[in-house]
């Protein structure tokens, strides 16, 4: 399999590797334009003619990782957080952390593994076997061989396989749409004044609630209903309303909360 | 000049000497002279002088395996004192079952006859050349066509000495597999699912095996 | 009584030699060395002496092959130093080069064998299965029991031609795993990749992650 190479202004190589490098801090991630490598990757599959599932699945495992990563970034640390959400946060940080420890030991591992069969490979086994008249007398397996093994072999061979999927449990589903944030958004938002996003979120509890009211905040901006000003970076950041908001763009907001569109790859497993 | 050769001959010699004796390690039939002399880009009497001195070398050594010449080869042999620890453990040392990739491509070439081998490759879902023509070698299973469709594939059978050796009459004396086998159809659908992205032609062996 | 037996023994011991000699040059896969014992009716320290002893020999002599000790047993190969002579024997498809994710898999199942599909998955974070089934279907990996747990999920370790084809001789002789293991430095740096660093805890977990 050919590892997926991505291209950005940053960044030019083997996928994986840009999330070992981020890691290392080599490359900045608020440097990396995610949607780019995303929109690339989807039209690199667009042009495979079969989708290689190994491949798939190895960039949704990153691009995942990479989305959390910058979210967590991107994300102004609470000052007031409570004991428990703090312990919730490390706990999550450690396992995020114990998975790339995992991953980084056994990807070493079968680096190890790939030299031991290239030193191998440089000798070859006698495999002749012995010369006749003994190579005669060499059990045929054929002759032990209970029917019901052969039988047993091809059930597990041409028993219809499960249809393959792409494991998607690392990435937290979506519960939360951007439609309804937008409407709490703008409850919350006074005609004249200026309110902080910190205000803004005061009542939401979960992580998630916090990024899709950012996405509701952003949407706003795109479409012009409210202004933005942060002066300085993970400084406090301020939203003003500039209009009403009855004039909505409504096919924008619902492509928040549609359903990510699937590619179609050529090669639909068999059911 | 010949001064000179003399000591890099010498050391051209040990090397050739070395190869020969790998190759004839690695070899499953006996290596031609011809052969030998090509890889090792020496002279074909330099060659058979070199495999002489060899031969003697193991004798001299009682080595118990000899450098023979047989079939217009060289290979490598065990020596006929020790015929009887041979034929012990032919008969008790080495493994009888069928290994695994085996067994599984000889069932899947039972049941599914007559069938193409990137079909079979397409089922075990790795490449099963090598594994066939050890079953080809051992008479359990030969050409019995060629597919029709583009192509012409050679397509695979079990042979006379498979239903012999089981104890089988015919080919309908398999046990039968069950009910949950699926149809060519979804046979097919799957063997397309399962990308044969180095086989150009496995979409159309497959569809000649649902006609 | 000893007098008389040694010269017996050695003649015992040069039989056995050359017998060992033979079997080897008559086998297809490794040869355990209890049965060689066995065979030439000597104990297996004996067998394992002169096995040595004839490892060192053609390795002395220059030999173009050698004694190797692989997968627990014994098996004449040719030496690594003559791969560019013997490669033309490679069968076709016997040194297929694994895909990343393959060899990562297989890594995970080498170190903690006995391990399920599950947890396989886990650490690699995505389903393993397509590349679990291609390892079983190379004979690398296979089922080597049942978890005794709820689920009975099958659990999966490394095969015989697993450790033949990384030529050692057991899977002790696999690199620690500790090897690869992440150093503090790794961990504190993807901490900070991980940016909780400014929170006053952080120093106090990267101890805790070391430990």
């Amino acid at each position: 399999m050919m590892p997926y190479e991505v291209r950005t202004a940053v960044y030019e190589g083997p996928f994986d590797l840009l999330l070992h490098l981020i890691l290392r801090q080599e490359v900045d991630l608020f440097e990396v334009s995610l949607s780019t490598i995303i929109d690339e990757y989807l039209a690199e599959l667009d042009r495979m003619e079969s989708l290689d599932l190994e491949l798939a699945t190895e960039f949704l495992l990153i691009a995942a990782t990479l989305v959390e990563l910058k979210a967590r970034r991107l994300l102004p640390i609470p000052e007031d957080l409570e004991l428990d959400e703090e312990l919730l946060r490390f706990e999550e940080r450690d396992l995020l952390l114990a998975r790339l420890l995992d991953c980084k030991t056994f990807k070493d591992a079968a680096a190890a593994l790939s030299s031991l069969m290239r030193v191998a490979d440089r000798s070859l086994p006698r495999v002749a076997g012995p010369e006749e008249p003994f190579r005669s007398l060499v059990p045929d397996p054929l002759e032990r061989l209970r029917l019901s093994r052969l039988r047993d072999a091809a059930r597990r061979m041409l028993a219809p396989k499960p249809t393959p999927h792409v494991e998607a449990d690392h990435i937290a589903p979506i519960r939360a749409s951007v439609a309804e944030a937008i409407d709490v958004v703008l409850d919350a938002l006074p005609e004249a004044r200026a309110v902080s996003f910190r205000e803004l979120t005061r009542g939401a509890v979960e992580r998630l609630d916090i990024i899709v009211r950012f996405l509701a905040v952003l949407e706003l901006y795109k479409q012009g209903v409210v202004d933005l000003d942060q002066p300085t970076t993970f400084g406090e950041l301020s939203v003003r309303r500039l209009q009403s908001g009855e004039l909505l763009d409504a096919a924008s907001i619902a492509d928040w909360d549609a359903p990510a569109a699937t590619p179609a790859p050529a090669a639909e497993p068999g059911r | 000049m010949s001064d000179a050769e003399s000591p890099l001959d010498a050391v051209f010699a040990v090397d050739a000497r070395r190869a020969i004796e790998a190759v004839i390690v690695a070899a499953t039939e006996p290596v031609e002279a011809r052969f030998l002399a090509e890889l090792v880009e020496l002279a074909l009497e330099d060659v058979e002088r070199l495999c002489a001195e060899l031969a003697a070398e193991y004798e001299e050594e009682g080595r118990g395996f000899m450098l023979a010449r047989v079939a217009g080869g060289y290979r490598l042999q065990t020596h006929p004192d020790l015929a009887p620890y041979v034929e012990r453990f032919v008969l008790e040392g080495q493994h009888v079952r069928l290994s695994g990739p085996a067994l599984e491509t000889l069932a899947i070439v039972a049941y599914k006859q007559p069938v193409s081998r990137a079909q079979v490759s397409a089922i075990r879902g790795v490449d099963v050349e090598s594994t066939l023509q050890t079953l080809v070698a051992r008479g359990y299973v030969d050409e019995i066509g060629r597919d029709p469709g583009p192509g012409t594939a050679v397509l695979y059978g079990t042979t006379t000495a498979f239903l012999e050796r089981l104890g089988l009459d015919s080919l309908h004396d398999l046990p039968p597999l069950g009910d949950f086998v699926p149809d060519a159809g979804t046979v097919a659908a799957l063997e397309r699912g399962l990308r044969l992205s180095d086989d150009p032609m496995a979409g159309e062996h497959t569809e000649t095996v649902d006609g």
